[in-house]
């Protein structure tokens, strides 16, 4: 399930209800992204997340099917928030659903590292000095490179 | 052909959608791209380095060779940065 | 924090707690252990969930120590329920909150590895046929055994 | 000295907690075991395959060679499956 939204998520009722009315779930991993309170040296004042509505929508889908693909999963959902969001605010919800918790595990991550780097999301730092895109770091291409093989990892 | 623009593309090009007309020897994207940037020092300046310019064509991740033609949507913007 | 009832818990506000007045949290991972309804081949009607009080807080309280040796954690939380446990119902939830992602996803793995191996839980399954202790399984040993080169993975 | 008991070890022995005062022969956690399984059947019958026994004095995992004395909680499990 993929949803993109500018509304806070209930994190507790999302993932209850990833697993209500399946009684072959035996694990639930998630990843909660939250906004913090540092821009490189400077404070945060406000964060705004810019996304391709449609394009979105599609990139998620496509991450989440591959991901279906490669491991077992009961269920597993996406929510990614847009708009203007503050420090402490939640940015992105994932989770998996799977008899057996490896596989939530590694498919939880994976989803994260692709959704950072495929989805088309963008995010605008503000600080006292002004607004500042954020580049994106190598060191995610890294974490998301480690799935290209189209392999489930260890 | 609709174009699109995300985060500093769309404050350079200041532009954020927009329909055009490009003469028919543009024919790719980089064609386009070219193009474009005929129209004004703000597309010169967004396209002036295409290294962290990623482009698509109807929502799936295309390459400067891509073809393109009146009907595409056609979308510009640097590396993501979600999640 | 550690956790040993047998009350259930709220995922969704423990989750919140663990970032709570720390803007410094960037995400937090988290993985819920439930109850499966089956039993190998049989239909799980519940589950008993004994363990050793005393050794099993204390056990509890030095893996997650150890993980915060390992790894750069804001906040760490594991709650693990013992007694009587039906089909759905929730038995552990392990969560980490740090600045970065990547060492949130490896120090929570790490906590649920080592729970199942090292802290002193044992599952007792009943079906229509009678009652079963669950044998260790040596996936879960395995598992545990990645981390005891004492370094954190990739 | 204060012996416990979990899940099958319990159900075999019969008994959940107890309190033994062994003869001084017996120094570790190995002649322990010996002089349980003399009280009777269930105790020999839950040592008779010490490969899935675990142990713990004083809650802290431990062999079978470690020493015991009058003051310490020794504790006898099988490999544990919680999580």
């Amino acid at each position: 399930m993929i949803r993109v939204q500018r509304e806070d998520f209930d994190t507790g009722a999302e993932l209850a209800r990833l697993s209500a009315d399946n009684l072959g779930v035996g694990g639930v991993a998630a990843f909660v992204g939250l906004v913090r309170d540092m821009a490189g040296d400077e404070t945060l004042t406000a964060m705004e997340l810019e996304h391709y509505p449609g394009m979105t929508e599609k990139a998620l889908a496509d991450i989440e099917a591959e991901a279906k693909r490669r491991w077992p999963l009961e269920a597993s959902l996406i929510i990614h928030r847009h708009g203007t969001l503050e420090p402490g605010d939640r940015i992105v919800l994932v989770a998996t659903a799977s008899a057996h918790r490896q596989a939530a595990f590694e498919a939880c991550q994976f989803l994260v590292d692709w959704l950072k780097t495929k989805a088309p999301f963008w995010k605008r730092e503000e600080t006292a000095g002004g607004h500042r895109w954020v580049d994106a770091r190598s060191a995610d291409d890294t974490q998301a490179a480690r799935w290209e093989s189209g392999k489930a990892a260890g | 052909m609709k174009i699109v623009y995300f985060a500093w593309l769309r404050e350079k090009t200041g532009c954020a959608e927009e329909e055009v007309s490009p003469p028919e020897s543009v024919t790719d994207v980089r064609g386009l791209v070219e193009w474009l940037c005929s129209r004004g020092d703000g597309y010169a300046e967004a396209f002036a380095d295409l290294g962290p310019v990623r482009v698509a064509v109807n929502l799936e991740y295309v390459k400067l060779d891509q073809a393109v033609g009146p009907d595409d949507e056609v979308a510009f913007f640097p590396p993501v940065t979600g999640g």
